[in-house]
């Protein structure tokens, strides 16, 4: 295992460390139990947005700490969502009376995590809502599993639902654009390498040099199917077919194209990607009307990249294009 | 014949030491369905759990059992946490005030420790998942109690029913949990939550044949 | 050889069609010969910035062209500076009339072809002036050698400059600030991997997997050692050693800290190695003002990180702080 | 006997083949102790140099080294485009107006080609660069010419003196260009430069001593 790490047990702790640091003027870290708010929290009559899951997926969530995104982040241990505990003091830690919106990705640790969390909130009369994302086409959908994974989505539901928080929206209001966002998302990713849990000290699986996986999550879970290696070109056309398809997205519509690296991938072969991209959408007559092209959601040091398709309307747009301050997202201020 | 306390503390630390060595074949068997954390977190709540021991070892069983599930759930995180807390916070309840448990005890507290796990993560036998070690390890148990079965012999039978369930979930494609997300690639692996309910069956019928 | 890419000759253009699907806005791209100017150019008496080397750096410098830093910038094909033609035509296409910077990484090639360039273009009438930057303190320095490389501080001196020349400093004065700039920074970098250049297909050079190798530049040189692989306190303190002891840096000093991905790197090890750092510096006395923390100045998809330390006075953090508005560097605007 | 403007562009021809047979070991020279591209560098360069000959195959030789040195210049770029580019360049000027080339001749454009890549990159020989090849090729030219000695001799003198300059830059260690960053370790390496300015001078003698 070849880390810039000290001992396995305390990347997240010395990463949270590091993030205090680094960014006092944006945001405020807690340990034991640990969450970021941000620096300026609670704000008095804002809707508050509190957000979570495993490490290993940075800048998300703890880099979308601040304005315009969001209030507060739980980092659990690496690809293990947080407890209980983290989300109920981060929810306390940042409620301003308006209500509280958790942004939960679907996997059934953190459903039932934050679940719990939510119940013990509102058992002390803070308002708590939940908005969970499951947008990864990759994943059969059916009512008698687990469901879709949720995945890219989420980066993008933070900035926009953010933005309505900042705006001054209701909770209902800034949780029923959360669920549009969900609603016309839909992601799909890919691995050329695997990722090392620091802890498990060796790669979750492993990958012959002229393979692929296709529909990884961002777990180093194993993806639906392994393959030959291909092109930018065939990958892109996989990948985005399935997405497409799925919503469908049709010739008229205009989307926010997320090309989404996992950590491994350096932004050259992205800027590929996403030529290949917006070659493909060319041809089916979607319009990009906005993107995002980085490393936003990851998957420690996999290799590899996930595309997200996100519909775009007017009021999605002016919340995408409003300021946002935030260690790992940062414009108009 | 009962179950005292203090086998039960021994129970939780034998639990704790089995996870501990198991860690890397936890994490190994989720590593290849799920996403290489299992081991890990078991064994961090396990250790959470054993430093909580010493400042609850003279209170009652139920509340010992429902400082174990809360220690779980705010140490563990992932499915587990809430899954193995809920568990032991349910066996809390069940057992509430008591100083040492009779069969009929123990077969009430595991049926309550095992309706919370349905109850927090809807699974069903067969979706591959602890589900299918508890429930033959329950089953089992039942069976044997209604049989007027020793202590020994009920807490046997539902350590070979949990193996036996534990082993049968290599087969099955996963309906729930991350598992699930491999359609039917996850068959030909066994379940590494199963893998660690079997550990707790077990790890009960070897500490409590020995002092019981 | 695993990326996300079609044909290993080919991904320059391929790069560079992204960014201009992605970018229009800030940029425009042209090919043949290829280069990136602002959007907007050439400003009317502003000073104009050209800056340029090989791909795989990403996203050094084509991502940092915009308001408050470059100009334009001239890719060359991977690790390979760029042709004279390319800067040329950039500082042609840039040229306000106020004359126009190269700023030059101190490489044999970058220096050459972009002398050949100056001169070109002072043969058109263009007043150009060169800043060199060399900063790489791996690289022992000496009159009858190379000397030393340019790196981190390439990034840094563009931001600053970039902000001098859009507040309208003279070309001499923002020479002056470039120059200060190089002078008062100091880099070292190091590696966890080996990268692949697209064309040659195999790894430049083979580390074992218990092994690092320490002073590398950016172009998957090996670097000045190797030797076997420790922790992240071991790292920084080996590196930011022989960075702070060089200008010295000393207590006391205000300094702006850059920690850099390589490319393969994910942002929760730099975290980490900020932390790091953070606690070094700290045991020296010297305070971090400002910082920057990301994958900036890449080697195409290498594991490891470069330390970059430049000392600070109230016109750099000023000129640090200004908006900037590119591709790979926004805040403010 | 001279060496005719036809032989020149065999020349071209066999030493742009030579590349591209030899750019992947040229690249790997490269990858020891440079940044693994001056096999696809040259190549590059010298492909792009072919398309551009049959446009002027009937200049003069001046013109057509020129042209050479400018389509090096802006296809090849690092360190040896200018180099490459600045030997040609300055070889069109010390050749211009002429239709083929006395030894005399030769060894004049040789010494302007060398000079201009001096000129350019201020290496040393000794310094483990393509001047380490270059210098004894164009030392033995002079010295097989002042001995009144056949284009033939004369050619093979050059590129043996070539060649076992080139040998002689791998125990060498690097005082310009990339390799010099790498210190003591950069010895025991060949020089890719070095070995590419070899084959400069072995395809002139195999080329030109066919065709003569
Ligand atoms: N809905 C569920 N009901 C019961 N058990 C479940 C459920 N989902 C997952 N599990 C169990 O949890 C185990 C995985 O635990 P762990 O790896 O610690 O958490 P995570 O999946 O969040 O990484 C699975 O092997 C499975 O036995
Ligand atoms: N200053 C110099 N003078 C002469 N030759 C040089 C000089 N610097 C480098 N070279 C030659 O250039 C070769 C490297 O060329 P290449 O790999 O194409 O460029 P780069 O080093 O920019 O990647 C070296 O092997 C060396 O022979
Ligand atoms: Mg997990
Ligand atoms: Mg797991
Ligand atoms: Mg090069
Ligand atoms: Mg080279």
């Amino acid at each position: 295992m070849k880390k810039l790490i000290n001992k396995p047990e305390d990347v997240v702790v010395e990463e949270l460390r590091g993030i205090a640091a680094a960014h006092s003027d944006l945001v405020q870290v807690f340990y034991e139990p640990n969450y970021i708010t941000r620096a300026d929290a609670p704000i008095k009559g804002k809707v508050a947005l509190v957000s979570g899951g495993g490490s290993g997926h940075e800048p998300m969530h703890g880099g979308f700490v601040g304005k315009g995104m969001l209030d507060a982040a739980c980092p659990g241990a690496v690809f293990t969502s947080p407890t209980p505990d983290q989300m109920l003091e981060a929810t306390k830690a940042v409620n301003g009376g308006a209500g509280v919106l958790h942004i939960v990705k679907n996997y059934t640790g953190d459903i039932m995590n934050f679940e719990m969390a939510a119940d013990l909130a509102r058992g002390e009369g803070i308002q708590v809502e939940a908005v969970v994302t499951n947008d990864d086409v990759a994943v059969k959908d059916s009512l008698y599993t687990a469901g879709r994974r949720g995945v890219g989505v989420t980066v993008l539901l933070e900035k926009i639902a953010g933005a309505a928080a900042e705006r001054g929206d209701s909770l209902a209001q800034v949780k029923t654009i959360a669920e549009q966002v969900n609603a016309q998302g839909r992601s799909m990713g890919m691995a050329l390498t695997s990722c090392t849990v620091p802890q498990a000290g060796k790669p979750t699986f492993e990958l012959g040099d002229d393979e692929m996986e296709i529909g990884i999550g961002i777990h180093g879970e194993p993806g639906r199917t392994r393959m030959k290696l291909k092109s930018a070109h065939e990958i892109v056309e996989i990948m985005a077919t399935a997405i497409v398809d799925d919503l469908p997205y049709k010739a008229g519509d205009e989307v926010l194209a997320f090309v989404n690296g996992m950590g491994g991938t350096p932004l050259i072969e992205l800027y590929i990607v996403y030529n290949e991209l917006y070659n493909f959408l060319k041809g089916r007559g979607i319009q990009i009307g906005r993107n995002l092209i980085g490393s936003y959601i990851t998957s420690l040091e996999m290799a590899g990249c996930s595309l997200t398709l996100l519909k775009l309307d007017d009021q999605l747009k002016a919340l995408w294009d409003a300021p946002v301050k935030t260690p790992g997202m940062r414009w108009g201020a | 014949m009962t179950i005292s306390r203090d086998a039960i503390l021994d129970w939780l630390k034998t639990f704790a030491a089995t996870i501990n060595e198991n860690a890397a074949y936890l994490t190994q068997l989720d590593s290849d369905i799920g996403d290489g954390d299992h081991g890990a977190n078991m064994n961090r709540g396990m250790q959470a759990v054993l430093t909580t021991l010493p400042g609850i070892a003279d209170k009652d069983i139920g509340s010992i059992f429902k400082t174990v599930g809360m220690k779980l759930v705010s140490t563990v995180g992932g499915a587990s946490g809430p899954l193995y807390g809920t568990m032991f916070m349910q066996m809390g309840n069940a057992t509430a005030g008591k100083m040492e448990l009779t069969l009929d005890d123990w077969v009430a507290a595991m049926q309550a420790g095992y309706d919370g796990v349905v109850m927090r993560g809807k699974a069903q036998p067969g979706d591959k998942t602890m589900i299918d070690a508890l429930a033959p390890g329950l089953n089992a148990l039942k069976v044997e109690r209604d049989n007027g079965a020793s202590i020994p012999s009920a807490l046997n039978a539902s350590a070979s029913a949990a193996q036996q369930g534990m082993t049968a979930t290599i087969p099955l494609v996963a309906r729930k949990g991350r598992a699930s997300y491999l359609g039917e690639r996850s068959a030909g692996h066994q379940d590494p939550g199963a893998t660690s309910s079997c550990y707790l069956l077990e790890t009960a019928a070897e500490t409590w044949n020995m002092t019981s």
